[in-house]
């Protein structure tokens, strides 16, 4: 497993258009620096993003996925944040009883104002998915 | 205490004059339950009008060719009948007809349901060469003892969820001494009640016995740490995976016998999981060969996702499966996890959401990092 | 048909050329299939640009255009309006944010670099499976049905109706006017309610273009924002239905007081002379404020606060109306002894604190307390009460004025189910969004006024009243047709099967049950396209318009690669 | 086949090894891309197809695996289904992974322009619930049967195959009839004589001796095959005793999922179509006192039959997938044997055959008609 320096993971991150995908835009028109490793996605909502997608991208080979949205309570559909969560906490969970690594999925909450925060996010993660190595699924054909 | 039913006879023969008084008195216009169809004994699942063909209804038998609750979903999707029909499910196949219902796949209406409490069941494939018939005695005996038969679905010996919550009529089979001698059926809901109000049959107040049952669960419990940590033990990282999954062949039968697999055409079967030339193309430059047809993994885990939340662990896909692959015991280990995320047990009770249609505000807050 | 798909990379002036290696990005990119031309370009946005774009389009016959440059935010639209000036459907464009989320936040040009190509590519790849979406227009009918004839609906009755415009106020009860008919003043200013009120009825009453149905409730609300069908029934059953269309409502129903009945600490319907705040304003305005015997009180006690902690929230206006009573009482009985027993004091905005300090100047008693109870004492009421320090203490007085919680009208239910809104769990009907969208609801078209929303006084209802008639007022336009969302959902009716998981998803009631083909059906005109529904569709029967699987699909493969 | 005439290859290690080797050369000579073959899983206790590029992983493969556990025709479908690509792919596939193949292509499900279909001598497979019992005893056995060409040990309808060598396809590699060290590889398409070509094979071995040896075993095979459909008739003649061949049938569909003809989106027999309400169940139940539940089976199975059997290539894969050990396999090779004959056809033989319902000829079937007065 490639655990060196240079190691860029390659990081999909769904955004949601109203809140994360207009943060991470903030982070940009800040000229805040996070890693190249994310690469984003735009949907309206979170709660578009069927939980297949992400698994299709850990399968597929992505060393992480990131899934973003409005803060609970705030959601430009009203509630559709509500039901991504529990989607996520559901594949999460599925992902970590099937002895696959959880921890290369994660959900966060960025608001549109929030840009600091989605480059703290893209900085955190991609170190954390340093830590963990490349995506071992990458390399697998009998998948 | 519950209004119970009793009839002095085996509990075989008692649910079959049961079953025949209801049909005499015009309380139902058929019996839904296994029955022998033919000269070799073949069992199978059969709608009984005439009182007659009831002698050979075998409706505790353990065999469970096909999930009887995707067939009560069959027999009332389209309509539901002006008559009623009493049907006997195992708790299994009960909970995956809620989980049906909850669906809008099939209709309570005009339907009355039997269960009990569930030894458990042999593989399908044991009726085959006369095993089952041949394990009979011992079986009951096992039954009536309290204890765990031997050589049964793996997710049966392991199964805690083997009283039916929402029967109309429960007949208590584990651990009962007096199986030989009487048939008790407890009266469950107000319609069971009402359907057997004006039988010309003895009643009086008993309950189940409680203590009896936990008992038994303890054995169950120990059962299933058992098996769940054997199966962790391949549950190894995504080499684990292709080591267990890796010999599927793709038939899918495990999601078209699943009771709570109710679509039309399954989205792993639709276009949307069919790779372009283009996708062969990057990824034998990334991965240098890619099966085909692809996509197991993501065939099984996204399987999980989409009814995870409502597996009822009956065994269906295992028994299934040509390639005998673990299927039923993964999916009961990550579909307890994922239904206790949400303290819910899937088909236990007809008005609960499935939890992934609603939502709190406050929770899995620290889901969010 | 072939595919053409035309690239053009931005330079953004320095902002992308000088962090992104274009020219490798142009290399890359040229060689994808169905790739017919790559080329950058100084500032697309500009004026140049534009009409380079346009140029380009239409020399190449593109069949499909993706444009690496700043993000959709920014300039999304404008391109779109150049697709469309050069004939090409505006879906058919994909916009690549290769500034805001590349070239901005990249530290090393290298990586910058190699991170556009994928973003360029991931583009491209989805930009294959877009397809053409045409905008859709529907006729709409500027009427409004307002419901519920308290100062709320007035206010927003008499904002909207104009020759354009007919309004249709229905009131359940006989008369127009709600509970501040039975006001004497508004507090603060302390001037005249009925006079307020009354005005503003014979505005209605003199306005022809409002249509006022007294003794009627909504019977039925069906369609959308442009076009809701409305059957209106009479309280008493007697007469047939009437029925109308109109394009928006506003829904307001208004609030009642909660039921001191259920906090029987405080006497209330058991001993004599304790009296809800309503009771009391309306004896004060009927006639003179006496007990029970006839006698006129000695000393007045106000409890505040009454189920409020039943209900989970302060009413906001309940001691200011105290305020209010105390001066009532001061200045038809001087010599009243007055108390309030409050456990916080609110006397919130710009004016009231000096409203409060007046009616204090007047000799009225201030208590904070906890723990109140009150019973008989002979003739009079005693109070048991902490005072602030804990220390148990009690008083006796002639008369007790409660000050109960507001709460939604228990009508507020029927409404909510007849209109599809939604209520929050105190029963208010629940604003869209708290500080973004505050007056509309989850459905389109139909607005919250008033106390309906949460408890409010008069300025505020008004406030909201006139917000509500604005946003219809900019959005409803007489002989100006609707533009639905476009990107909305679709469900095939061969591969629904009925499970109405998607419906109960759904926060805008855009999806009903065909209970014939028993299958899930989109109101597109309702669908506001955020996806929600699809991703909660098991069997892929859902799909939204712009966000396909496909879409998305494509991205992501060309992503992850 | 072009021309009697093929390229005689010698065999170094083993058959398998010197195919690999053969493939290998191919990609280096950039004939092909990829390699569609069976490769052994990881946890080596079955085999998937997959598509290969890489030359390494090519070594790991396995072109003749004793079980069919896809059948090949899926995995070509899978890869071509939505168009022919821009890799140029090699298929080793058995002789009714590619009648079946072709078949496919015939109803737009395979894509075979960029695509060489190379078969070669079938010695059978194993029945897959055999195999899987001890994959280590049962590989080692079935390559003893291989050596002795012995099939007693192959799946029952693979021990009644006709068609076991070259029926159609590009090229094939041929073994039954040659000495044990060499091999030959006979064209049998301008693809296949293509490759010949650019592989700078000479093609002039004498292909007398294998089409004397292949003759035998077909017609020995048929001669069986007949007796065995004719016993079979006799056993599930009548509708009691095909009921009863079908009443373990649990319709878990399994037979008609790995089918490689049956290629709808949806099956018919799990559409709305054979959904009915309660009171028609009912009522069907009271005509005979008890109706089995689900009902239809037979109706399915013979529906299959009427959709799918000009086109069954007898591959058996529906056997080696029930669950429940009906002889699927062997009753669907009866009636396809008897459906195709009546329009002289051999499903798979030939691309520019149409399939016999969307063609038809003015004379023909008159025996079928009533008489015309």
């Amino acid at each position: 497993m490639k655990k060196d320096e240079d190691f860029l993971p390659k990081i999909i991150a769904f955004l949601c258009n109203w809140c994360s995908y207009a943060g991470a835009d903030l982070a940009g028109t800040s000229r805040l620096k996070y890693p190249a490793s994310i690469l984003p996605i735009r949907v309206m909502c979170s709660s578009r993003v069927d939980p297949l997608f992400v698994l299709r991208a850990y399968l597929g080979g992505a060393d992480g996925v990131l899934v973003a949205g409005c803060h609970p309570g705030d959601c430009h559909y009203q509630e559709g944040n509500y039901f991504t969560r529990r989607r996520f906490a559901m594949l999460k969970k599925v992902v970590e009883d099937v002895g696959l690594e959880a921890d290369r999925l994660r959900l966060s909450w960025v608001s549109a104002s929030e840009g600091q925060k989605y480059a703290k996010v893209a900085k955190e993660f991609t170190e954390k998915i340093k830590e963990m190595g490349e995506n071992s699924a990458k390399n697998k054909i009998f998948l | 205490m519950t209004k119970t039913v009793v009839i002095n006879e085996n509990t075989h023969k008692g649910i079959i004059e049961f079953f025949k008084l209801l049909l005499k008195k015009e309380k139902v216009r058929g019996v839904f339950s296994l029955k022998k169809i033919n000269k070799d004994g073949d069992i199978a699942y059969s709608l009984i009008t005439d009182p007659d063909e009831l002698n050979e209804a075998v409706p505790f038998y353990p065999l469970m060719p096909v999930n009887a609750g995707k067939l009560l979903s069959r027999f009332t999707l389209k309509g539901s009948s002006k008559k009623p029909v009493i049907a006997v499910l195992k708790p299994c196949e009960l909970r995956g007809f809620v989980e049906l219902l909850k669906r809008q796949q099939g209709s309570l209406e005009n339907l009355y349901i039997v269960s009990f409490t569930c030894g458990g069941v042999y593989p399908s494939k044991l009726s085959l060469d006369g095993t089952i018939e041949k394990n009979m005695n011992s079986y009951w005996n096992e039954i009536k003892k309290g204890q765990i038969p031997n050589d049964l679905r793996p997710v049966c010996t392991s199964c805690t969820e083997f009283f039916p919550y929402t029967a109309d009529f429960i007949v208590d089979l584990i651990d009962n001494k007096e199986m030989d001698k009487k048939l008790e059926i407890f009266l469950n809901s107000k319609k069971g009640e009402e359907l057997t109000k004006d039988l010309d049959i003895k009643s009086l107040e008993n309950k189940i016995d409680q203590q009896k049952l936990d008992k038994y669960l303890k054995k169950r419990e120990t059962e299933k740490e058992k098996i769940f940590s054997e199966i962790n033990k391949k549950l190894n990282g995504i080499d684990g995976l292709v080591d267990i999954f890796g010999r599927c062949i793709g038939c899918h039968g495990c999601s078209k016998v699943c009771p709570v697999c109710y679509c039309t055409l399954c989205e792993f079967d639709s276009a949307n999981s069919e790779y372009e030339p283009s996708n062969y193309d990057s990824e034998l430059k990334r991965r240098g060969g890619i099966r085909a047809p692809p996509g197991i993994l993501y065939y099984h885990l996204g399987r999980m996702t989409h009814i995870g939340i409502s597996c009822v662990a009956c065994g269906s896909c295992e028994d299934v499966c040509p390639v005998d692959i673990p299927v039923a015991v993964i999916f009961k280990k990550v579909g307890e996890s994922v239904q206790n995320m949400f303290d819910y047990v899937a088909g236990k009770d007809v008005e609960e959401e499935i939890p992934l249609v609603t939502f709190k505000q406050e929770e899995f807050v620290e889901i969010e990092e | 048909m072939e595919r053409k798909i035309g690239v053009y990379l931005c330079e953004c002036g320095p902002n992308i050329s000088e962090k992104v290696d274009l020219d490798r990005v142009k290399k890359e990119i040229s060689s994808i299939d169905d790739v017919a031309v790559v080329e950058k370009f100084k500032l697309l946005c500009s004026a140049d640009g534009k009409k380079y774009l346009e140029e380009q389009i239409k020399n190449h016959n593109l069949t499909h255009l993706v444009i690496a440059a700043c993000s959709p935010k920014e300039h999304e639209i404008t391109f779109m309006e150049v697709c469309e000036n050069a004939d090409l459907n505006p879906y058919l464009f994909q916009l690549a944010n290769i500034r805001e989320q590349c070239a901005w936040i990249t530290a090393d040009k290298e990586e910058a670099t190699k991170k556009a190509i994928r973003i360029v590519k991931a583009a491209v790849g989805r930009v294959k499976y877009h397809s053409s979406l045409e905008k859709k227009e529907i006729e709409s009918i500027p009427d409004v049905l307002v419901i519920g004839g308290g100062i709320a609906g007035i206010e927003a009755s008499l904002q909207l109706a104009s020759s354009k415009r007919k309004v249709f106020l229905v009131e359940k009860t006989s008369e127009l006017g709600g509970l501040i008919k039975n006001f004497e003043k508004t507090f603060g200013d302390m001037k005249s309610a009925t006079e307020l009120i009354d005005n503003k009825i014979q505005n209605i009453n003199t306005n022809e273009n409002i249509k006022v149905l007294t003794n009627c409730e909504v019977g039925e609300v069906i369609g959308f924002f442009g076009n809701f069908e409305i059957k209106i029934k009479t309280t008493t059953g007697e007469n047939e239905p009437i029925e109308f269309n109109v394009g928006a409502i506003v829904v307001a129903t208004g609030s009642q007081l909660f039921n001191p009945e259920k906090t029987p600490q405080f006497g209330y319907s058991k001993l004599d002379n304790v009296f809800t705040s309503l009771e009391f304003e309306k004896m004060n305005l009927t006639k003179n404020i006496t007990l029970k015997n006839g006698k006129t009180p000695t000393s007045v006690a106000f409890i505040h606060c009454v189920g409020r902690e039943e209900k989970g929230y302060c009413s906001g206006i309940c001691c200011l109306y105290s305020l209010k009573y105390a001066s009532y009482l001061k200045e038809k009985l001087p010599k009243v002894k007055i108390i309030n027993l409050y456990s916080d004091l609110c006397i919130p905005g710009k004016k009231d604190e000096k409203f409060f300090n007046e009616v204090k100047s007047k000799n009225v008693d201030f208590i904070r307390s906890s723990d109140v109870e009150v019973e008989k004492n002979k003739n009079q009421l005693k109070i048991n009460f902490k005072n602030k320090e804990g220390k148990k203490n009690s008083i006796l007085v002639d008369m007790v004025v409660l000050a109960p919680a507001i709460e939604p009208t228990i009508d507020a239910v029927k409404i909510a189910e007849i209109t599809g809104i939604s209520q929050d769990k105190e029963g208010f009907f629940a604003e869209e969004h708290e500080k973004l969208n505050p007056i509309s609801t989850s459905t389109e078209g139909i607005y919250i006024a008033g106390c309906a929303q949460g408890p409010k006084n008069i300025s505020e209802t008004i406030i909201q009243s006139e917000a509500a008639a604005g946003k219809i007022l900019s959005s409803l336009i007489p002989g100006k047709k609707i533009k639905p969302e476009v990107k909305t959902s679709v469900i095939s009716e061969s591969l629904c099967i009925g499970c109405k998981t998607c419906l109960t998803v759904c926060s805008y009631g855009a999806i009903t049950f065909d209970e014939t083909k028993k299958i899930s059906v989109v109101n597109e005109v309702i669908c506001r396209g955020c996806g929600n529904c699809v991703a909660a569709c098991p069997s892929g029967a859902a799909s939204i318009k712009h966000f396909k699987f496909n879409q998305i699909y494509q991205e992501l493969l060309e992503a992850v690669k | 086949m072009i021309e009697n005439k093929a390229a005689a290859i010698t065999i170094k290690s083993s058959m398998k090894n010197t195919i690999i080797e053969l493939l290998e050369k191919a990609i280096n000579k950039e004939i092909f891309d990829a390699v569609i073959i069976p490769m052994e899983t990881p946890a080596k206790d079955s085999f998937v197809y997959v598509l290969v590029k890489d030359k390494n992983l090519l070594k790991d493969s396995n072109p003749l695996p004793p079980v069919m556990f896809v059948q090949g025709a899926k995995a070509v479908s899978s890869i071509t289904r939505l168009g022919e690509g821009n890799l140029k792919i090699a298929a080793i596939l058995r002789p009714c992974e590619i009648r079946a193949a072709i078949e496919l292509a015939k109803v737009g499900q395979t894509n075979l322009d960029n695509i060489t279909l190379i078969s070669m001598d079938c010695p059978g497979v194993l029945p897959y619930p055999d195999f899987l019992s001890d994959p280590k005893k049962y590989k080692k056995l079935f390559e003893e049967a291989v050596e002795k060409w012995d099939n007693k040990l192959m799946r029952p309808v693979c021990q009644i195959c006709n068609h076991s060598s070259m029926v159609s396809g590009d090229i094939h590699f041929a073994t039954l009839g040659i000495n044990k060290d060499k091999m030959y590889l006979i064209p049998n398409s301008s693809k296949g004589k293509n490759l010949i070509e650019k592989l700078e094979l000479p093609l002039k071995e004498n292909i007398e001796s294998w089409q004397k040896k292949v003759k035998e075993i077909s017609e020995k095979r048929h001669g069986k095959r007949k007796k065995t459909h004719k016993d079979l008739k006799t056993k599930i003649g009548g509708i009691d005793n095909f009921v009863d061949t079908f009443s373990n049938c649990i319709n878990c569909h399994n037979c008609m999922r790995v089918c490689p003809v049956c290629f709808c989106r949806l099956c018919y027999f799990d559409s709305d179509k054979v959904k009915h309400n309660s009171e028609d169940y009912l009522d069907r139940a009271e005509t005979k006192g008890s109706l089995r539940f689900l009902p239809d089976t037979s109706l399915f199975h013979i529906g299959r039959m009427s959709h799918m059997s000009l086109s069954c290539v007898s591959c058996g894969s529906c056997e080696d997938a029930c669950p429940m050990a009906i002889p699927v396999a062997q009753v669907f090779s009866m009636i396809a044997d008897e459906t195709q004959e009546l329009f002289n056809y051999v499903s798979g033989r030939d691309l520019k055959e149409p399939i016999p319902l969307v063609a038809y000829k003015e004379e023909e079937l008159r025996d079928m008609e009533d008489a015309h007065d």
